[in-house]
């Protein structure tokens, strides 16, 4: 049978800012098949230039609502790096608990609420507190957590305020954090839950040769900092970004794209296991395993379960940052940072990937030159030519304009796209 | 109002002590804006021992939407069967025009002071009102009404700014029975306005006559109440008649948070218009800064 | 879930509501996502009927239209129009919405030409100035803040339901800050918008030790001049103050007024 | 009066009996960017951190009394009545240690608003009822003018006031509460010498004023001078923020806020310190606003304070603690804003 389909997605749902899916099928052949980015760019680049160093995170952390923690240690991490500043490890620890919380709210967020609706066949979380209750209320006490602990880390939730260039501005009361451990403790029940969910989902069984690409570092599953790695086996250091990233422009874009040893790369949370399997903790990886998560995983439908192993990663290395934590006296929230003239770079894992931040001062920590390089940009041409191969794929399969279209929104979800963030 | 300073449960005497549940019994629509509601304190006990006197207020409670201020218009004699006419101005006036009869709201006081009509017996009683001024000064007609023999001349003037904003005029007829002077004067007619149009100080002029000090002014006594630029002219006028100062009696609005003299929103200078006021006698006015 | 509930005996429909974000982080819209513990309560106060974030469904029958975001391209302005021509109330939500927000920071260069060669080079790229909905269209409440605060939206959702006024407090930040004790940020030597800011955050960043950055916009009586002098008494560079008006939008006349200041003084 | 003497090592003890109880008193909170030490009531778990030493706190101790937000009741609604709950607080005892002369005035000025016929404010009431206060002796600040306000002696309001002399603490006690719970501490009764070195005290404490204050005929001259147009530069300065307000521990206005619950089943109320220097302040029904302008807002709290107060209480509402002047980022000062209404002119800074 020779199928002919029209997909028009414009403005997908269910995904942080604007994009749209076109695919055209004439008889069994695929005439077009394309992701188009159309978010309105918003220049934060341009916005640094002249502003004190002090701008950057706070400015920066508005490039993105979800990841604005990320951002926000980018950029503070960037200026740090720029005015070779290292953090004391205490304010090292926290930010990295703070980062942890906001990848656990924002796959959480991804996973239940954005992904979850296609496996179980509804347009939004909405029917899903009446025909899933249970499901909700995990979900909803996940993301409480995490976002109860960036409250009570960064002061915010969502554009942190405790977070500075030297430190934090004022640290969490023990008190607080003993309770987030018991909290984090008690939350590895829903997220085991969540993984017998999963493995009851249909995911879809597609897969592409992609090169992957995260950070690295020598024994720990990294989240701020290291070298950066690719499965097809470049390895650079943090600040060669732009040689790992090489940005361009398409005309279907209004984003940035980017690509390395082949035609397009993949970041994010299936890039990141494919490359650091092995520094999973111990119930990550044992669900990872469960789930049928072994590197290197080519199905970028998979990213969705790559997420929900690195929530459980995140949750076990986080109650062992707080005992940490616990078991020191504090240190003074933050030091001193003198600026100095130079370039800054930093690489920092964000819930989608690899985000990089690159500032360059003069002598009183104005800023010359900003450059941000958003891992859901680094994805976009992969996800452009994945849709090519689905469409394809779906052709092979005999799939029809709804199922097609489905698939195709399911696959740009399940990268997560953060497209506002991408076109800032 | 003599009252133990101490309650059963140990805690000083408060407003708590002084608020009640009440239902609203009815509504009538006076005008486009202005509604009359009939409210009834619902305990027997403290309906029967709800004593006020004309000119006081009430806190008005609209759980969750707000509380706030109303004279009381009805008759002091009927005690916690009260009557309050409300403008719908904001969130809680415009929210109380929607509710319906048999809703429950919340009373507390009555509060501040009141217009000394018993001190007024056997003298004349001069009431001028302008627009909503007519509210407040309802509880004084009554009693006055209700004690006709006992007062002197009666003379009402009343102005509003159209005939379709006059209050009570179902009412009029019934007070010019008990042979009171009732005096209506609208800023601008309307259609089948018969009555004289132009301002109250006009009629006041006529009623007091030309310039020189008049013989009845020892034994009147002025209540006024309405818009601030209406009290300046009226109370200037009545003065220059001859009227003592401390024999006119106005009644000051000001915003009120709690009608106990504790929040200071309605303070002008030392004083509280809801403690001290909202009844002042012009003298006390005088001595007040940016009072009206 | 009924379509209608009682408060005092007075009906209170639930309003059809729609989510729209024009050029802006969408942290807003998060913010009422990242609300756990009353979200379900939110969902049963209003009929969600269009949250591109979150649903796909989506419908123009909405009475309360929220939009967040500003406008900084020609295909905003039309679908701003349409939300406008839809909705019966159009809520400007955070200060992207209400003033322009960090958006508008590329603005005061007043060189678009060179905004956008800075960022794609010498690549076609279409953007206007970054400007507030009530640039071109009636707004009828504005929710301030970057990002919002949940409790404020629900506060005043929960008011619009009812048809009770929604006031925003008229005085700035300070008051809330010394509500909750803080040790004043110029006292540690750090620059503060508080004294001249809108409150109704309750003092967000100041209780956490980080100085108001302005992005609720100016209250009502805000003294300017006055803050001016304190920044400079506190010996802080006015470089810092001017960073703050100038970032969020709200205080957009004042901040190019001191940089046109500052800059001649260089 | 009684008056005794006990050595100073006696204070622990006196801080333990107490201790059953929750301890509030003057603690550090920080350090400012020049040096100065930052203190501010709160809870005492061990003595050590109590700072009896503490020149001024940044609030005032009125804020266990009056807390700046207070639910005052709370509505369960049914189909069109309601049950309504109130709770005054104050179920809790709370000892209040090391409150200087000042601030105990300042509570028995708030007493004769709040504890006043025919409405006292129960919710003060209630905690006023569960509080005892250990007062202690203090060093003057360049901001204090309380000898003009008359308030830097206590006759009354606390239940036990400390001064300390040296290796001993004079300790004037003003309760029966007071007095039985000194029974258990070694007391001896002072003599001609502890009466010499407390004397020494005062006039040490005396010589420390720097702040002047001229209150003669003030309430008169403030009445005269309504219109000064020193009014308009103070005005000018002003911020409008109620920062003065909220340290202060004299001032207690409040506004009155409503919040309906989102499942709309019941509805909260609220109570929140407010300040008459708030735009909205002397705002009515229908938009109209008494006091538009920053200056008269600004005058208006001095007159409350300094006219209108006196009038009704004949005494000023403001105990010379300074806090208003050291928290207000403009710099406008009691002392400085009296003395400019009576030269008829501001001094530039
Ligand atoms: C002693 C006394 C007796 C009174 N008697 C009567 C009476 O008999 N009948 C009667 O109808 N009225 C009477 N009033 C007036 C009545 O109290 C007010 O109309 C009532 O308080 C309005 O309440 P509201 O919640 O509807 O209005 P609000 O919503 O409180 O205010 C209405 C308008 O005031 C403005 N406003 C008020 N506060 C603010 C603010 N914080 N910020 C911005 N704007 C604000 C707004 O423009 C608003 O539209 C009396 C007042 C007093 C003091
Ligand atoms: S920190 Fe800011 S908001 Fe707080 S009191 Fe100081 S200036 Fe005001
Ligand atoms: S006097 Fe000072 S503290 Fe008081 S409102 Fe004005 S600026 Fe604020
Ligand atoms: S007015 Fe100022 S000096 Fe007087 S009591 Fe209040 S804070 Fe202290």
């Amino acid at each position: 049978m020779k199928i002919s389909c029209e997909v028009d997605v414009r403005h997908l749902t269910r995904v942080e800012g604007h994009g749209n899916i076109r695919i055209s099928i004439k008889n069994g052949q695929v005439r077009e098949a394309r992701w188009e980015v159309v978010e309105t760019p918003r220049f934060f680049e341009a916005m640094l230039v002249g502003k004190l160093y002090e701008n950057a995170p706070y400015v920066s952390g508005r490039i993105c609502g979800i990841c604005s923690i990320g951002h926000t240690l980018a950029s503070i991490r960037a200026i740090e790096n720029g005015f070779a500043f290292t953090p004391s490890p205490q304010t090292a620890k926290l930010r990295l608990l703070l980062k942890h919380m906001e990848t656990l709210q924002s796959h959480i967020l991804h996973i239940y609420f954005l992904a979850a609706p296609d496996f179980l066949g509804v347009g939004s979380v909405l029917p899903l507190t009446k025909t899933h209750p249970e499901v909700v209320q995990q979900a909803l006490r996940l993301k409480m957590l995490a976002n109860d602990l960036c409250d009570g880390v960064g002061g915010r939730r969502l554009h942190p305020t405790r977070t500075v260039v030297g430190g934090f501005t004022m640290l969490p009361d023990k008190y607080g954090l003993r309770q987030f451990r018991q909290r984090l403790g008690a939350s590895l029940a829903d997220l085991e839950a969540s993984a017998e969910l999963f493995a009851s989902f249909a995911i879809p069984d597609f897969s592409r040769e992609t090169e992957f690409v995260s950070l690295h570092q020598e024994g720990a599953y990294p989240f701020i900092g290291g070298n950066l790695l690719s499965t097809d086996g470049v390895l650079k250091e943090e600040h060669e970004y732009r040689p790992m990233t090489n940005e361009y422009m398409a005309d279907y874009s209004t984003s940035k794209l980017s690509r390395l040893s082949r035609k397009s790369f993949a970041v994010g949370a299936l890039a990141r296991l494919n490359n650091n399997f092995e520094y999973l903790q111990p119930q990550a990886a044992a669900i990872a395993g469960e789930l049928g998560l072994r590197p290197v995983n080519h199905n970028p439908f998979m990213n969705n379960v790559a997420q929900l192993v690195e929530c459980v990663h995140v949750v076990e290395e986080s109650i062992s940052l707080i005992d940490e934590l616990l078991a020191a006296e504090w240190q003074e929230p933050r030091a001193h940072v003198e600026p100095k003239a130079g370039i800054g770079v930093s690489a920092v894992e964000v819930p989608r990937g690899i985000l990089y931040h690159c500032l360059e001062f003069d002598g009183k920590g104005r800023i010359q030159k900003a450059d941000c390089v958003i891992p859901t940009s680094q994805n976009h041409a992969n996800i452009y030519h994945d849709i090519e191969e689905l469409a394809v794929f779906c052709v092979e399969q005999g799939k029809d304009d709804r199922e097609t279209e489905l698939l195709a929104e399911m696959l740009v979800r399940a990268y997560d796209p953060c497209i506002s963030c991408s076109v800032h | 109002m003599s009252k133990p300073s101490c309650s059963k449960n140990g805690w000083p005497q408060g407003l708590d002590d002084y608020s009640h549940r009440a239902e609203i019994t009815n509504v009538y629509a006076l005008t486009a804006t202005e509604k009359l509601y009939q409210i009834q304190i619902i305990d027997p006990v403290a309906r029967r021992n709800f004593l006020f006197r004309a000119g006081q207020f009430v806190m008005l409670e609209v759980p969750g939407i707000g509380e706030a201020p109303f004279s009381i218009s009805s008759s002091p004699s009927r005690r916690g069967d009260i009557e309050l006419c409300i403008r719908a101005v904001g969130t809680m006036t415009n929210f109380l025009g929607r509710l319906e009869r048999g809703v429950m709201v919340g009373i507390s006081g009555p509060f501040g002071t009141c217009f000394p009509v018993e001190d007024m017996v056997g003298e004349d009683v001069l009431l001028l009102a302008g627009g909503l001024g007519i509210v407040p000064l309802r509880a004084p007609i009554m009693t006055v009404l209700e004690n006709r023999s006992r007062y002197g001349r009666v003379d009402i003037i009343y102005g509003a700014r159209r005939p379709s904003e006059l209050l009570f005029g179902y009412q009029h007829a019934m007070w010019r029975q008990f042979d009171v002077g009732l005096e209506v004067i609208v800023d601008e007619g309307e259609e089948g306005w018969q009555g004289p149009v132009g301002l109250i100080t006009d009629i006041l002029g006529q009623r007091l006559g030309q310039g020189e000090r008049c013989q009845f002014v020892d034994k009147t006594n002025a209540i006024v109440c309405g818009p601030p630029v209406m009290f300046k002219y009226v109370c200037d006028m009545l003065i220059k008649a001859g009227l003592p100062m401390e024999k006119i009696f106005v009644s000051l609005e000001r915003r009120m948070h709690c009608g106990q003299g504790k929040c200071c929103r309605c303070n002008i200078g030392s004083t509280y218009t809801c403690v001290d006021g909202p009844v002042f006698d012009y003298w006390s006015v005088l001595n007040l800064k940016e009072a009206i | 879930m009924k379509d209608e509930k009682k408060y005092l005996g007075v009906a209170v429909p639930r309003p059809k509501v729609g989510f729209f974000e024009l050029s802006s982080c969408e942290g807003c819209q998060l913010q009422l996502l990242n609300n756990e513990s009353t979200l379900l309560d939110f969902l049963d106060l209003v009929k969600i009927v269009n949250f591109r974030e979150a649903m796909k469904e989506s419908s123009d029958a909405y009475q309360i239209a929220f939009v967040e975001g500003s406008v900084t391209r020609k295909d905003e302005v039309d679908r701003l129009q349409k939300i406008r021509h839809n909705a019966e109330l159009v809520v400007a939500l955070g200060s992207c919405a209400c003033f322009g927000g960090v958006n508008q920071l590329k603005n005061r260069f007043h060189d678009l030409g060179w905004v956008k060669r800075e960022v794609y080079g010498d690549y076609p790229i279409d953007s206007q100035e970054a400007q507030p909905l009530s640039a071109f269209i009636k707004v009828d409440l504005e929710i301030f803040g970057c990002p919002i605060k949940k409790e404020e939206v629900e506060r005043i959702v929960t008011n619009l339901v009812l048809g009770k006024e929604v006031r925003h407090p008229q005085y700035p930040v300070c008051m809330e800050c010394k509500a909750h004790e803080n040790i004043c940020l110029f006292d540690l030597g750090e620059p503060c918008l508080g004294p001249v800011t809108r409150a109704g955050c309750d003092a967000w960043c100041p209780s956490n030790r980080l100085g108001c950055w302005g992005c609720r916009g100016p209250a009502p009586a805000a003294n300017l001049s006055e803050l001016e002098r304190i920044v400079a008494r506190h010996d802080i560079p006015l470089e810092r103050l001017l960073d703050r008006l100038e970032c969020f939008g709200g205080f957009s006349g004042e901040a190019e007024r001191l940089r046109t200041r500052l800059e001649a003084a260089e | 009066m009684i008056f005794k003497v006990f050595a100073a090592q006696e204070l622990g003890r006196l801080f333990e009996l107490l201790a059953v109880n929750m301890i509030v008193g003057p603690v550090k909170k920080g350090g400012a960017a020049d040096g100065r030490v930052l203190y501010d009531f709160a809870p005492v778990y061990d003595l050590a951190d109590l700072c009896l030493d503490f020149d001024q706190t940044i609030h005032s101790a009125k804020k266990y009394l009056l807390p700046y937000v207070e639910e005052t009741c709370s509505f369960k609604l049914e189909e069109v009545g309601w049950e309504k709950e109130v709770d005054y607080g104050g179920n809790q005892p709370l000892v209040l240690f090391g409150l200087h002369a000042c601030d105990i005035n300042a509570l028995n000025k708030l007493d004769k608003v709040l504890l006043a016929q025919p409405y006292p404010n129960q919710f003060y009431g209630a905690k006023r009822a569960g509080i005892f206060i250990v007062g202690h002796s203090c060093q003057p600040t360049p901001a204090c003018f309380c000898h003009a306000m008359g308030t830097d002696s206590v006759l009354h309001g606390c239940d036990l006031f400390l001064t300390p002399l040296g290796d001993d603490y004079f300790v004037e006690i003003m309760s029966s509460r007071a007095f039985h719970i000194l029974e258990n501490l070694n007391l001896r009764e002072p003599g001609r010498d502890d009466h010499r070195r407390f004397q020494g005290v005062v006039e040490q404490r005396k010589s420390l004023f720097t702040a002047e204050v001229d209150t003669s005929d003030l309430t008169k001259i403030l009445d005269m001078e309504f219109d000064s147009a020193v009014w308009a530069q103070w005005g000018d300065r002003c911020l409008s923020c109620g920062t003065c307000a909220q340290v202060c521990p004299t001032c207690y206005c409040y506004g009155v806020e409503e919040v309906v619950a989102m499942d709309m089943k019941g509805a909260d109320k609220f109570r929140q310190l407010y300040s008459c220097n708030l735009l909205d302040f002397a705002q009515v029904a229908g938009g109209h606003n008494f006091r538009p302008e920053s200056r008269s807002r600004l005058k208006y709290r001095y007159y409350h304070k300094h006219r209108g107060f006196v009038e009704a209480f004949e005494e000023a509402l403001c105990v010379g603690c300074g806090r208003c002047g050291t928290n207000c980022l403009a710099d406008i000062t009691v002392p400085e804003v009296i003395a400019s209404v009576r030269r008829g002119e501001v001094d530039d800074v």
